[in-house]
């Protein structure tokens, strides 16, 4: 046991963080420190400066861009582009559809689209969620009947995050609908978002915002060679790509960056002259979620430093459970800090009320979504007891 | 002791749950706060009609004579359905500073037309920066000449851009004064915006705005603004209700309904279990706040059972508008869905008069003065 | 809505009072002060004093000394009688065997019984739970076989709370191994525990005492006349007999009665001068607690104000539920204030450490069972889950 | 960064654990903790043996010269059987205190027989009424003539009546003192008992008992005794990991196999979220108990460490003690039964060394004192 880190991977951090703070346009890292919602534009800028420097996909293979990194070294990249306010490389490109066309692609799929994947030259939306197939994904419907050298594709996906920029979407369809099991008849598709029947409408969410859509699909033809890997195999990799998003399931280092700017707010004085922090219960609950954190970054540290080659850590459902968990807790002090001046959500600039107090109740309505998407903390506590506890 | 409605109360209870079902479904309410002034001038002239905006004021000023028990109720009713009329800002709020401290002059002038639906008063209290202390510091008041002027900025006031009249706190040599401010004069400027919950509120800056010392000049008001505050709390307590009673209404109703891995959600006793905790939330917060309304009623100091109110309810909001979103899944993420505007209301709600942690620091602060608590004492 | 109790409510809970703190000795509410284990002679000695005043079985019928009360005036006396350190009547006597005997009794049985139960001539243990058979009550399998003018009875109760001082247990016995529902064949018998076959052993607990025995059942020969009401309806009493519990279920007044005790301990001097009292994160403790129980307080009296007839008011499982939380909150922080001191659970008299820190830590852990015996807080939510939310 | 064993350490625990193991299943320790003095002297010398009771002292002084995380395995595998032996108390607690204050001769002549399992010092530091501060009030020390003598209570001291020495605080004139102790000598009055997790303590009562100072005298060992507490609370807190996963382990396994209403309990979801949520709970802690473990090892000034897990050992001790019985039903409630102890224990542990809220109010004291919490800083 050691509580250092090796002098490799400390100087590896030093690189790491050195290049974030310096190499990542200061315009885009100050909107992330603000809470601003960043364009398009900035976010296709940022992951082709990290994509020029090799930082955008280090865990994909090496001939496609891949760094060979250790699970260690691969949480210290991740988290110091998050605690330098880098946004990280669209994970629909990287951690999802790109790892699938790596590793069952074929290889005229991998040629195509992997580096202009990397490079986030095609925006790649996520085509699972249905609207009566959410945790429970399997019982998705959205069909592709086969017809020449095509694929037709009829139905309607759902929470598609950020589908209006999406130039591609890659779905699961339902190839086999008499296959004896309802995963088995399930195929993997990349969709041309351009194509004939193709439609997105945004969903506007609770706090105002539409970064979701639903997506339509009519008659949309889909050449045959888009389809991933095997006919009917779509689930294999749906879960592959599930079980991939093992480094930066917890969101760490962001969630300690906002408690620690929550805490400097609570620092400033008040009219009165005192602080917030003077009052001991919020003190107390500062403390409360700095020490989670910190027992979060930890058992982070712990299942990266350990993780043998491919196969998850067990631990890896509870970073995702309390890592939402926290990332949650923490929007919420925020509001709490603000005080009455965080029902002015809607405050216009030149308004008395900082920028910080404005966004913080749509930012925490907006975070509940955290323990939804991506695998509901309820699929995590299956899992957790399922998996881990033989339940 | 007694928690049940007469049969006055509950035909008021109907009235206007009959006039707020009728005006407010899910769609309607959306339609109806995204377009200015957030709230459907309509429905409050109906109210009115029916007597409602002067329920807590005495009869001789145009009001209905009515106590806390029957505002409650309203508010209850306006929880349920997420009302966005102004009902606790002008009627409980403004409306009640004005019937507790106004001159006779004031009460004829602004209750009457506040009773019958045409003139809207609110408070303007809160300072930026500031937090829930019945204190005016940023907004400074000074006499000159027999004339009151007030300078400094108010935000967020809640429907400020829309009032017809100001109630505004101000710094006086006495200590908090209170003030009534035509809000069309010189010196006020006014910039409206919408909340994340519906609401309305708006930046009011005052240079050298002209104003009416509300009741006696020279007053520190302070503690009428605390009461007036706790007044609040314990009305808003029974919006919250309203509130968290439809949020786990809609909640079970889901799960009853649809389906996952083939069965309905309520097959899976994990979400069951979490819908019974939000009920023992609900049902001990409707308990403190029932209470609350009736210390109110008695003519008691309300300000403890306001903090009681205050962190109860803050923290079955809380638990149960968050709860509600998780057990519905995604769905309840869209705006298009009500539940997640009850959780957005009911953190608007918590934040407005003091959040839980606020509310249970005062508590602690005095925990040492009594041996137990006796609500019956 | 009215808040203060009506003049003659006002009146009456004036009465129990006067009563409470001055009829019943002073020794025997001291121990229940101290939180002493109370000797038998002590528990049967103040229930006579009630039974003689009439304040042992108010909720009886009126032939059998019932006082034909409202819910309130059962609250109002119930609540008294624990803020007076006053133990209440005998549960199994008075809540559960004798309104069965009373409501589905034959006369004969009513005769024999009701008195010497009220007065504690006789004490009744409870004979339902069994080794396999605990919240899932209705799969029991002591069996009672018919000979003659005589049941046969074998099998093994166990939980018997104080069995160790029972005269006679109800049995909940299966007569109909057969029927078609496991709830179908079972009968409420009647059993001399001094009757041959009986065997009692104590069960100790994780603090130490020895409230709670296993019962042995071996070919123990009972008159057929012991059976109340009719054979192979014992479910039905067994479940009038839990849903009698209305009155009670959620002792407020001791839960108040104690927090009050350890607020006072925390406002002791402490050898440095200061007062635990003086915490913040205490005090904001011992908020939220008075707080939550008030709320209990509350709603009990919502219960017993609007409960129509016989038809116990839908919040009762949250007074269960809810009240055994509390109580075990409350015996938690008692262990708080007790700080080191709770650990000195075995000092002798002539410790340095004061009685009430030594009892701090077994009663907090017998208190688990709070959440567990008498339907435990899980069959509470499912009942408030199905009943109430109709789930 | 790296959390695992060295082989050598890897053959430390699985000595250790064949050890205990084999000593004490739940009956074992039962019958052992029954009896006086409430351990096991043959498991005492087994681990004396082992070299187990000498590992943090250097060689020279009789030990093994291992650090932290060797002394911390061992803990982890005595809170997993829960095995009575007075390790902490006299190995970690009056060992580490002997071997960071006592002169040549003190830690020749205490730390060699500690090591060899022939001689028991114990830390006598808590009086009654006294909290967990680093600080003697009620026993104070006075030197007369060159002699020192102590006079007052301690209570209750852990393993206090069976201890061959003890090191007692006292107050002086410098501050708080720490005095060797011989507990025959005229003037010491013990008077021990059981607690309630099967442990041992005692009344100590000093009347003008003859005392030596640890190390140099007139000194103030406040800090000392502070950063020995730390090491305490670390220490323990490895412990409490291992009694946690057991207790763990103990439900998964009863809820697999009991069957209630037809089913393995396993069948109720509701059950299995909460086993879920209590291996969420042990996970945490264990991380940060590992990681205050190598801030020992590194050499750092342990306080804030210990902190931090004296609040999250605390917490998660708290609700996987009450879990395990609540899972478990009424067959937890059982002496008999194993699980009822470990909460029993994990109880006795946070009142020893300070609850999770005393630990809390020093982090949060603190909070404002930093930006972030890095644990590779």
């Amino acid at each position: 046991m050691r509580l250092q880190l090796s002098p490799e991977d400390a100087a590896f951090r030093e690189e790491m963080r050195t290049f974030f703070t310096t190499q990542v346009p200061q315009g885009i890292r100050d909107a992330v420190a603000e809470r601003r919602e960043l364009s398009k534009e900035q976010i296709v800028e940022a992951q082709r400066v990290l994509n020029a420097a090799g930082l955008a996909v280090p865990h994909w293979p090496a001939e496609w861009g891949g760094k060979g990194w250790t699970q260690l070294q691969k949480h210290l990249w991740h988290e110091e582009m998050l605690q330098a306010c880098v946004p990280p490389p669209l994970s629909f490109n990287t951690n999802m559809v790109g790892p699938v066309i790596a590793t069952f692609g074929s290889d005229e799929l991998k040629e195509r689209f992997l580096a202009p994947t990397a490079n986030l030259d095609i925006w790649w939306s996520q085509g699972f969620s249905e609207p009566d197939a959410g945790s429970d994904l399997a019982s998705l419907r959205t069909s592709a009947v086969r017809d020449g050298d095509e694929w037709v594709v009829n139905g309607q996906k759902t929470w598609t995050t950020l589908g209006q920029y999406g130039d591609w979407i890659f779905c699961l369809v339902r190839t086999d609908p008499d296959a004896p099991k309802r995963q088995q008849g399930i195929s993997f598709l990349l969709i041309d978002m351009t194509s004939p029947g193709v439609t997105v409408r945004p969903i506007e969410l609770i706090d105002g915002g539409v970064e979701v859509n639903e997506v339509w699909f009519e008659d949309v033809r889909v050449p045959a060679d888009q389809l991933v890997g095997e006919e009917n195999k779509g689930w294999t990799y749906a879960k592959f790509l599930l079980g991939n998003e093992r480094v930066g399931v917890a969101p760490v280092a962001s969630t300690k960056r906002l408690l620690a700017q929550a805490k400097e707010r609570a620092q400033e004085k008040l009219a009165d002259g005192s602080t917030l922090l003077e009052d001991p219960l919020l003190a107390a609950r500062f403390a409360e979620l700095e020490n989670e954190v910190l027992a979060l970054e930890l058992t982070a540290l712990r299942v990266a430093a350990n993780s043998a080659g491919d196969k998850p850590h067990p631990a890896s459902s509870v970073l995702k459970l309390k890592g939402t968990e926290l990332q949650q807790a923490v929007t919420e002090i925020v509001v709490d800090v603000a005080g009455p001046a965080s029902l002015a959500s809607g405050a216009p600039d030149g308004s008395d009320v900082p920028h910080w107090a404005r966004v913080a109740t749509p930012q925490y309505l907006n975070y509940r979504k955290a323990s939804i998407y991506g695998g509901s903390n309820e699929v995590q506590r299956s899992i957790i007891a399922s998996s881990i506890l033989g339940l | 002791m007694d928690f049940t409605y007469d049969s006055e109360q509950k035909a008021l209870r109907d009235a206007v749950r009959g006039l707020l079902t009728k005006a407010y479904d899910s769609a309607r309410r959306r339609d109806v706060v995204s377009d200015e002034p957030g709230f459907d001038s309509g429905v409050w002239a109906q109210l009115a009609e029916m007597g409602v905006l002067g329920l807590p004021f005495a009869e001789a000023d145009g009001g209905m004579g009515a106590g806390p028990v029957e505002v409650g109720l309203v508010a209850e009713e306006i929880g349920r359905v997420l009302a966005p009329e102004p009902f606790v800002e002008a009627v409980v709020v403004a409306g009640g500073l004005v019937a507790d401290l106004g001159t006779a002059e004031q009460k004829a002038a602004i209750l009457a037309p506040l009773s019958d639906g045409t003139l809207i008063p609110v408070l303007a209290h809160t300072e930026p920066g500031g937090r829930w202390e019945p204190v005016a510091r940023a907004v400074t008041a000074r006499e000159d000449a027999g004339t009151w002027r007030l300078t400094g900025t108010k935000e967020p006031v809640a429907h400020g851009a829309r009032a017809d009249l100001l109630v505004v706190s101000a710094a006086t040599p006495a200590g908090t004064g209170l003030f009534v401010v035509d809000p069309t004069v010189d010196g006020v400027t006014r910039t409206g915006y919408a909340l994340h919950d519906g609401g309305r509120a708006a930046q009011v800056v005052l240079d050298g705005a002209v104003g009416t010392p509300l009741g006696a000049a020279d007053v520190d008001r302070t503690g009428d603004l605390e009461v007036a505050q706790a007044r609040a709390i314990i009305i808003r307590g029974q919006e919250a209700v309203g509130a968290m009673q439809v949020a786990l209404d809609t909640t079970t109703a889901y799960l009853t309904t649809r389906k996952q891995f083939g069965v309905t959600l309520n097959k899976f006793q994990a979400l069951t279990f979490r819908a019974a905790d939000m009920y023992v939330s609900l049902e001990l917060a409707r308990s403190i706040a029932s209470w609350a309304l009736l210390v109110l009623d008695s003519g008691a100091d309300p300000r403890e059972a306001a903090a009681r109110t205050g962190f109860q309810i803050g923290r079955a909001g809380h638990h149960i508008g968050q709860e509600a979103i998780q057990l519905h899944g995604g769905i309840a993420m869209t705006a298009e869905y009500s539940v997640g505007h009850y959780m957005s209301h009911l953190t608007a709600l918590e934040h407005a008069l003091g959040d839980r942690r606020f509310h249970l620091g005062r508590l602690a602060a005095s925990v040492g003065d009594h041996g137990t608590v006796d609500p019956l004492a």
